[in-house]
């Protein structure tokens, strides 16, 4: 396929879905906290314009309310809870250490491709939109988990798991233009509540083990040590 | 159809009332009289059913057929005797000071929670639904499982909330490339009800759909506790309260299972071969072994347990790939004996830990002499989870070895190692607590013993003869999943 | 009529253990009930039991449980009736003893309870597999008595000892229940169905059935203790309480030889020879290595568990002949082998029970059941040790007692090995045979140690010297009982030996040979010309001759025996740690076949005043192990062990290697399905 | 008839048992170069002990006063299963040789018991060594008649014995290897030289003596003319499967008479031969003894072999 023969939208969507691939690897590769919760505001803010777009375009009225939600949930409300913690436990200013960036980097890079490998199969079902906006969220997706795998800060790891969550919202939208509505507003919901947990958890978490390192965590194994 | 309604609305009420009442002295025979409620409308839904066949309510938002039904009873049955259970134990709990009024509230109003996202899961039609009321189920527990505030308990906790949300993200994007596939056959209005897919199952892109069943595998796999996923598993049912774990293997892990099986039958329908069975058997038989390996090494108790139930869903999960009629039903034989016998398991276990105040197996001795009743409800339900006659464990498992003869002969011998495996590995810890002589200063509690005694009794009744109208339930269930009859 | 006779066996052992429960919970049960319906059921059993043997014909029928498209199918044939009587004759006599032998556990009623209960079930579960006719039912039968003697192994599980040996006795029990399943598999892969009908029906090719009779061996054997997997039993048989242990040792195994017969003659479509030698060896070698560690042992019971494996194997043998000559067709000659079987099986259920009863009664009476702490019983408990004789005097087949004609009957057997063609047999049988000889020889030494130590010469212990004799008449009956049969079936051996015919004709179709004879005095087997045997002639003789030369020696008067104390060489003070104990009298034989045990011999000697000369102490320990525990179950648990170890591994405790995990897995499998 | 002639031919036996012991004895001073006792010595010595007041240790029971008489019995009933001058005798269909083994090992079992009952270290030695090496001589004698009854396809010792008569003159491989294992259990199962020695006392080497060490009066007569008794049995089989040639078939006078001389004729041969051995052999050590039964029993196990490999009928 060549971009110039798609109409505006398909453009447009395209380049979104580069974004939000971009803003992955942004957030993969980030040690600081603050702007790693910065950059997954960020992809919150482009999938609230597709949502949009999409919802303009397709004149499909009840992704107004899923774009409202994303935009409320994931680039106003969870941001501001998590940058509202790093502060409270003042972790604003030490970098995380992460060890073999680039490595983890290249795995990235190449989840995207085996990503793409994978979706190949799906190319004749439909146009190669299709193909390249669920390639892009299925990476988003692994690209989150590496991101979980790869930091140590229980932040990074919700940010990772929300960014996951983003994948899936991107899918849902570009792919199949939204789910039925009550299963947004279920996703959604679950994804509020799981965000209120989160910071429940930090608070215990904290007090038990005064920190946030996951790989603090570690009483229950089966190894003898 | 309104015995649906009924059903879930009563637990969102139960939800919020006990979220404000949760602390009160009796509250705990209150939860036991909702539950009993529940439990007898959900008797009252199976007749309906049993009489008029497969019920599909209005807008399709709710299927109750003969592989679900069965199952709705089983979970408000195991709610209510766990609730049974429940009440003396957290007033035991709330005595010896390990809970304020506070984690009582979240305790009761999320007992409900996890009730209505059980029976969501199990009477929605819609995949999406069924995706969110599992990760519903994931936010209710995982507050009880920090219930007691303990640095291991929040880790436990931690861990169960990761993991199994990512896992259950896996599964949504399954579910939405399942959606994406249905809405290519047009009608994408209510292209996630599990009917209209199962119609047009053959119509399905198949490539798609592979995809989409490794999501799903993979997503509610995590949640079924199948290794190399399991680890969540028995971090979340040693730390949490008791009663917690009793429904958390018996009831969350069996529907988790349930959604998988649901998504393999449009699966099958759509690509014709037997892929995803394979993957199940894969998985399956690989649980199996590990967690039977893994029996060996626990220190605590209820982990113990919980790798139990690792290997056993891991036994049912190879059942249901390996499909065909017979090893069909003995899974869905599997399921309830299992979830019976297990939960009653917790039962007991829960009292022994009251009793010597400890998880710990090796500090935990001489029950059978300390208080006849735990004792010998510990020693008869591993017997029966062992898989001895004539508790129904031995039935299916029966069942499950013959289909794996007829079908693949050469898995057998690794079926039988890992029933060997696993009961040397309960026997050697479970015999050294029960006999022998009573401690100093050990002293029997007070005790409700009386679920144990219904579940066994039930497993007995299973193992010894299965009652027609289950049994026609099932018939029609494996017809319905293998698309073969007995 | 037969089964209904069958089912109140059962349903009554049933009732038994009910009758305890109810006790538990309302006291004014009154107890004794327990035995009565014990008793009544052991009763029903032997009349059923004979009932059929009398007018053998299979009787049929179908109870409503189990699967829906399953029901339980009962099948009572000759051959299952005769296993029947066996039960029914032990647990009639076991209902006599245990009332009293109990009455420390009965006050404890919830002890009493367990004991009971399990008792019921476990002989109920030995019953239903004899009625049996499917797979299923064969199987939840089969387990049921197998748990129900864990549970009574494991009834005094104060100290350790027990707990141990009741987990490895349920081990072993599962791991063979799920041999015995494969078995059945594979049978049932190749029929429709799992009823034993079906599975008759079945096409096999040899291959598969020589496997499955492997598995079936090796499933039963687990149970009846053939070497070298039965190191379970002399942990199990020990402990658990005596009347228990008779049931187990004499009747649980014989249960299991009903399971290899069932399933090799009867299920399986045809026989081979090879399976037949694989039984000869496997029998001869379980025979010798079973009496040889029984010399070895100190503990009573323990001596007679591991008795259990060599009459066991001497069954396993001549039940191997019997399937050579029928894989030949030699049926006469088979159906001789299964009688030497049969009634071997039979005759040691008698005098097994007899003497595990008698070892109770010991137990009972001196709280000691370590031979080197007896002595000197006869004196104190005159009529145990008359009975306990006849026991002994039949277990080491001496003639005019059953198990020497059965012993008999086995050598005849090997003694027509002339009529087969194959040259390995006709070599392999006879040196088998000697093998027999051997044990037997070994049986009667054993034997003569464990009366010798027990009942003979001077206490060793105050608990024998204030040893009395039982007072309470059931439990002197049970065994009279038994000891009784053993002596009448010594005389009168044709008495069982036509029915047991019976059971010949139905499961192979063809009875001894017709110019045998079986009548009244004489017992021909295959023909007057080739062997016989008059046990009531003998008697006879042997009661003239000793009455003759009584008679002559006793005229003279003056020859009254005048009563002195034992010469002791001119040193005086002969004391009884002077005599021969156990570990000494065995001493030659353990020389002899030491490599056959684990010795581990130690003699330390303290030194007075630092010198070598003068010895002040010589402590002597002697520990005995059998090589199966060290060569093949240790390796066992050690493997496990160490694979469960490297397991564990992959549970780091570390979310992010969890995570990582999830990630593999989804790589993997996208990668497998596209 | 028959019946008459088998109680006169078992009471012979008996009689003649004592005899046979004597002439033993006298072969074996002359050959040493003593004077010998008369040849009726052993009945002298029986016939005192009868008369002697039987002396019984206080911790006996009523087990040693009964074993004498079971002992005698035994090896009276297996006298009437041996065919001495005549085959065919109703009594010996009565018991096949399995059964004779069976009355050797019924004595077996009470003498050693015997020994054990009065609880002194010498009863206890004695029959913990009689057990072994009986046990190991047990197999080694079955294997050497099984040659034979298979040979004959009988069990019945009579039946066997006329086989060999009625088929004449066969050399059988088997049959030599027979012999020699059968005479080698022979001498270990009556206590002679190398394995055991009669005349001893010494406790070192005593096996039968040690037994009964306690005995007196008229038991101990019992149990010295049952060994005797079985002593004779053995020469007699010994003489009488092997070389059966002059055994009476028929119940006529003379056939008896004549049967009785060749009897007579065959055991002084054998004890001749056993005197010899006796002299040139020295006794072994106990632990030798498992090496002798164990050449014994591989004899057996040859002449099987041989049997069926060498003349099997087909």
């Amino acid at each position: 396929m060549n971009i110039e023969s798609q109409d505006f939208y398909t453009q447009a969507i395209l380049s979104m879905s580069a974004l939000v691939g971009l803003t992955s690897f942004l957030m993969l590769g980030q040690g600081r906290l603050l702007r790693l919760i910065f950059v997954f505001a960020v992809q919150g803010l482009l999938l609230t314009l597709t949502t949009s777009l999409a919802a303009y375009s397709l004149d499909n009225p009840h992704l107004y309310i899923s774009a409202v939600l994303t935009f409320a949930l994931k680039v106003v409300f969870i941001p501001w809870m998590l940058h509202k913690q790093v502060l409270a436990m003042n972790m604003h200013r030490d970098v995380e250490a992460l060890k073999n960036n680039t490595a983890v980097m290249l795995s990235g890079a190449s989840l995207m491709v085996f990503s793409y490998y994978v979706l190949q199969p799906i190319i004749h079902t439909s146009s190669m939109i299709m193909l390249n906006a669920l390639a892009v969220s299925l990476s988003v997706v692994l690209l989150g988990l590496m991101l979980m795998i790869s930091h140590r800060q229980a932040v990074a790891h919700v940010v990772g798991f929300m960014s996951i969550e983003n994948g899936l919202f991107f899918a849902a939208i570009v792919a199949t233009n939204g789910m039925p509505m009550v299963v947004e507003l279920g996703v959604a919901f679950d994804v509020l509540v799981a965000a209120i947990l989160f910071g429940i958890f930090f608070l215990h978490i904290r007090t038990s083990i005064d920190s946030l390192d996951v790989d603090l965590m570690n009483k229950l194994h089966e190894v003898d040590k | 159809m309104i015995a649906v309604y009924l059903l879930l609305l009563l637990s969102a009420a139960g939800i919020i009332f006990f979220a404000l009442t949760g602390h009160k002295d009796d509250i705990g025979t209150l939860n036991t009289r909702i539950n009993g409620v529940s439990l007898l409308i959900t008797i009252w839904l199976a007749i309906t059913v049993f009489n008029q066949g497969t019920i599909l309510s209005g807008g399709k938002a709710f299927l109750i057929d003969s592989f679900n039904v069965y199952l709705i009873v089983l979970t408000a049955f195991v709610g209510f005797t766990t609730s049974l259970f429940s009440a003396p134990y957290m007033a035991h709990e709330k005595e010896i000071g390990k809970l304020t009024d506070k984690r009582l509230k979240l305790y009761y109003s999320m007992y409900q929670g996890f009730m209505l996202a059980m029976y969501l899961v199990l009477t929605t039609n819609n995949m999406g639904i069924m995706w969110v009321s599992m990760e519903g189920a994931t936010l209710a527990t995982v507050l009880l499982v920090s219930l007691y505030r303990t640095p291991e308990s929040i880790e436990a906790a931690w861990k169960y909330f990761i993991l199994c949300g990512v896992g259950i993200a896996q599964a949504l994007f399954g579910t939405i490339l399942l959606y994406y596939a249905a809405s290519q056959i047009g009608d994408s209005g209510n292209a996630l009800l599990w009917s209209v897919l199962h119609e047009h199952a053959t119509q399905l892109n198949p490539d798609i759909l592979e995809i989409a069943f490794v999501f799903l595998l993979i997503g509610y796999g995590t949640k079924i506790g199948l290794v190399p996923l399991h680890n969540w598993l028995p971090d979340a049912h040693s730390e949490g309260p008791t009663p917690m774990s009793a429904v958390l293997s018996g009831l969350l892990l069996n529907d988790a299972l349930y959604a998988v099986v649901r998504n393999k039958m449009l699966v099958d329908g759509a690509t014709q071969t037997h892929i995803a069975g394979y993957l199940m058997m894969g998985f399956g038989l690989v649980s199996f072994l590990v967690a039977a390996l893994f029996l060996h090494r626990q220190k605590d108790i209820k982990r113990l347990f919980s790798y139990s139930s690792i290997e056993h869903m891991g036994l049912m999960t190879f059942a249901f790939g390996m499909g065909g009629a017979l090893a069909t039903f003995a899974a869905l034989l599997h399921m309830t004996v299992h979830s019976l016998v297990k939960s009653a398991i917790f039962v007991t276990v829960g009292h022994a830990a009251q009793i010597t105040g400890t998880q710990k197996m090796s500090q935990i001795r001489g029950l059978i002499k300390t208080q006849p009743k735990v004792g010998w409800g510990l020693l008869i339900g591993t017997v029966a989870i062992a898989g001895f006659p004539p508790f129904g464990v031995f039935t299916s498992e029966f069942l499950v070895l013959l289909a794996t003869m007829h079908s693949y002969p050469w898995l057998t011998p690794l079926l039988l190692l890992g029933i060997g495996i696993a009961f040397a590995g309960l026997f050697r810890h479970i015999q050294p607590m029960v006999f022998g002589e009573k401690p100093e200063g050990q002293n029997a509690i007070k005790a409700n013993l009386i679920p144990v005694m219904v579940h066994l009794g039930f497993a007995l009744w299973l193992g010894l003869a299965i009652p027609s109208f289950l049994s026609d339930w099932f018939s029609q269930a494996t017809q319905l999943i293998s698309g073969s009859a007995l | 009529m037969i089964l209904f006779l069958a089912y109140s066996a059962v349903l009554l052992s049933f009732a038994s253990g009910g009758i305890a429960l109810a006790h538990l919970y309302k006291s004014d049960v009154n107890k004794q009930w327990v035995f009565w319906s014990l008793g009544a059921s052991g009763a029903m059993a032997i009349f059923a039991g004979l009932g059929e043997l009398v007018n053998p014909e299979i009787r049929l029928d179908t109870l409503n449980l189990g699967l829906p498209w399953l029901p339980w199918h009962v099948h009572f044939d000759s051959l299952s009736a005769f296993f029947y009587l066996v039960i029914g004759i032990a647990v009639f006599a076991v209902s006599f003893y245990a009332p009293h032998y109990t009455h420390h556990e009965q006050k404890n009623a919830q002890n009493f309870a367990v004991l009971s209960l399990f008792t019921g079930l476990f002989i109920a579960g030995m019953l239903l597999v004899l009625l049996a006719d499917d797979a299923f039912m064969f199987m939840i039968a089969w387990e049921l008595m197998s748990v129900a003697s864990y549970f009574l192994v494991a009834f005094q599980h104060e100290n350790a000892a027990n707990r141990r040996a009741a987990f490895l006795y349920l081990l072993m029990a599962e791991v063979g229940a799920l041999f015995i399943i494969l078995a059945f598999g594979v049978v049932a892969s190749f029929a429709d169905g799992f009823t034993f009908d079906a599975l008759r029906a079945s096409t096999l090719s040899t291959t598969w059935m020589s496997i499955a009779f492997v598995l079936a061996l090796l499933g039963f054997g687990m149970k009846a203790g053939l070497v070298p997997i039965h190191v379970w039993l002399p942990e199990a048989h020990p402990v658990a309480p005596s009347h228990i242990s008779a049931l187990m040792s004499g009747v649980m195994l014989k249960v299991a030889l009903y399971g290899l017969i069932r399933f090799c003659f009867d299920l399986l479509p045809e026989v081979h020879w090879e399976w037949g030698v694989v039984l000869l060896v496997v029998g001869t070698v379980s025979a010798l290595g079973g009496i040889l560690y029984a010399m070895m042992q100190q503990n009573l019971k323990r001596l007679l568990a591991y008795s259990s494996v060599e009459n066991i194997g001497v069954i396993v043998m001549v039940l191997g002949l019997s399937m050579i000559f029928l894989a030949n067709d030699h049926q006469e000659l088979a159906a001789l082998g299964l009688l030497a079987a049969l009634f071997h099986a039979f005759n040691h259920a008698l005098f097994k029970n007899l003497l595990f009863l008698g070892a109770g009664m010991i137990h009972h009476q001196t709280h000691e059941l370590n031979i080197d702490m007896l002595g000197g019983l006869i004196k104190r408990m005159p009529k145990t040790s008359v009975l306990f004789l006849i026991g002994c005097m039949s277990i080491s087949s001496l003639p005019l007692f059953n198990g020497f004609v059965s012993e008999w009957l086995a050598f005849q057997t090997a003694l027509q090995v002339d009529v087969l063609d194959n040259g390995v047999l006709r070599s392999l049988i006879p040196v088998s045979a000697a093998a027999l000889a051997l044990t037997a020889a070994l049986a009667a030494a054993c034997f003569v140690k464990v009366f010798g130590l027990i009942f003979l010469g001077v206490p060793r212990s105050r608990h024998a010297e204030k040893a009395k004799e039982i007072e309470d008449k059931g439990m002197l009956a049970a065994p009279a009982l038994l000891a009784g049969l053993c002596f009448f079936f010594g005389i009168f051996p044709n008495v069982m030996l036509n029915l047991i015919n019976n059971v010949a004709q139905q499961l192979l179709g063809s009875t001894l040979p017709p110019q045998g004879e079986l009548s009244g005095l004489w017992l021909a087997p295959v023909s007057a010309q080739q062997a016989s045997y008059s046990a009531p002639l003998v008697l006879i003789g042997a009661l003239i001759a000793a009455g003759v030369c009584f008679w002559v020696l006793r005229r003279n008067p003056s020859t009254v025996t005048r009563i002195a104390p034992t010469w002791d060489c001119g040193f005086g003070g002969l004391t009884p740690r002077m005599q021969y104990t156990s570990s000494a009298f065995t001493m030659p034989l353990r020389r002899i076949f030491s490599p056959v045990f684990l010795i581990d011999e130690k003699i330390e000697k303290t030194m007075r005043e630092h010198t070598t000369m003068n010895v002040a102490e010589v402590r002597y320990t002697l520990h005995i192990q059998d090589h199966s525990w060290v060569r093949l179950y240790q390796p066992v648990e050690r493997g496990v062990n160490r694979v469960a170890k490297q397991v564990g591994r992959i549970q780091t405790g570390n979310i992010r290697t969890y995570l990582g995990y999830s990630l593999a897995t989804l790589i993997l499998l996208l990668w497998v399905v596209s | 008839m028959n019946w008459l002639i088998a109680i006169l031919q078992t009471v012979l036996f008996v009689a003649l048992a004592p005899l046979l012991a004597g002439f033993l004895k006298f072969c074996k001073c002359r050959l040493q170069n003593r004077k010998a006792p008369s040849l009726l010595q052993p009945y002298r010595d029986l016939l005192k002990l009868t008369r002697k007041q039987p002396v019984i240790s206080e911790d006996a029971s009523w087990l040693f006063c009964l074993a004498p008489y079971i002992i005698f019995s035994s090896m009276v009933l297996a006298a009437t299963v041996v065919p001495l001058i005549a085959v065919d005798l109703p009594t010996s269909a009565s018991a096949d040789v399995i059964v004779l083994v069976g009355f050797f090992a019924f004595a077996r079992f009470f003498i050693a018991l015997a020994g054990l009952d009065i609880g002194t270290a010498f009863g206890g030695m004695g029959s913990s060594r009689e057990m072994t090496i009986s046990s190991l001589a047990e197999p080694a004698m079955l294997m050497a008649v099984f040659t034979l009854t298979m040979t004959a396809s009988t069990t019945n010792l009579s039946g066997a014995i006329g086989h060999v008569l009625n088929e004449g003159l066969i050399l059988r491989p088997s049959f030599v290897f027979a012999l020699f294992a059968l005479i080698l259990v022979a001498i270990a199962e009556t206590g002679r030289i190398p394995v055991d020695n009669p005349t001893t006392h010494l406790e070192l080497t005593m096996i039968h003596e040690a037994m009964i060490l306690e005995y007196s009066g008229r038991h101990l007569a019992l149990i010295e003319w049952a060994s005797q008794l079985k002593f004779m049995l053995y020469g007699v089989l010994i003489a009488n499967i092997f070389f059966p040639w002059g055994i009476a078939e028929s119940f006529g006078l003379s056939a008896l008479g004549y049967g009785l001389l060749v009897i007579v004729g065959k055991l002084i041969f054998l004890c001749i031969f056993l005197a010899f051995a006796e002299t040139a052999v020295a006794k072994m050590r106990l632990f030798r003894v498992q090496e002798y039964l164990g050449f014994a029993y591989l004899l057996g196990l040859l002449g099987m072999l041989s049997h069926i490999i060498l003349e099997s009928t087909r």
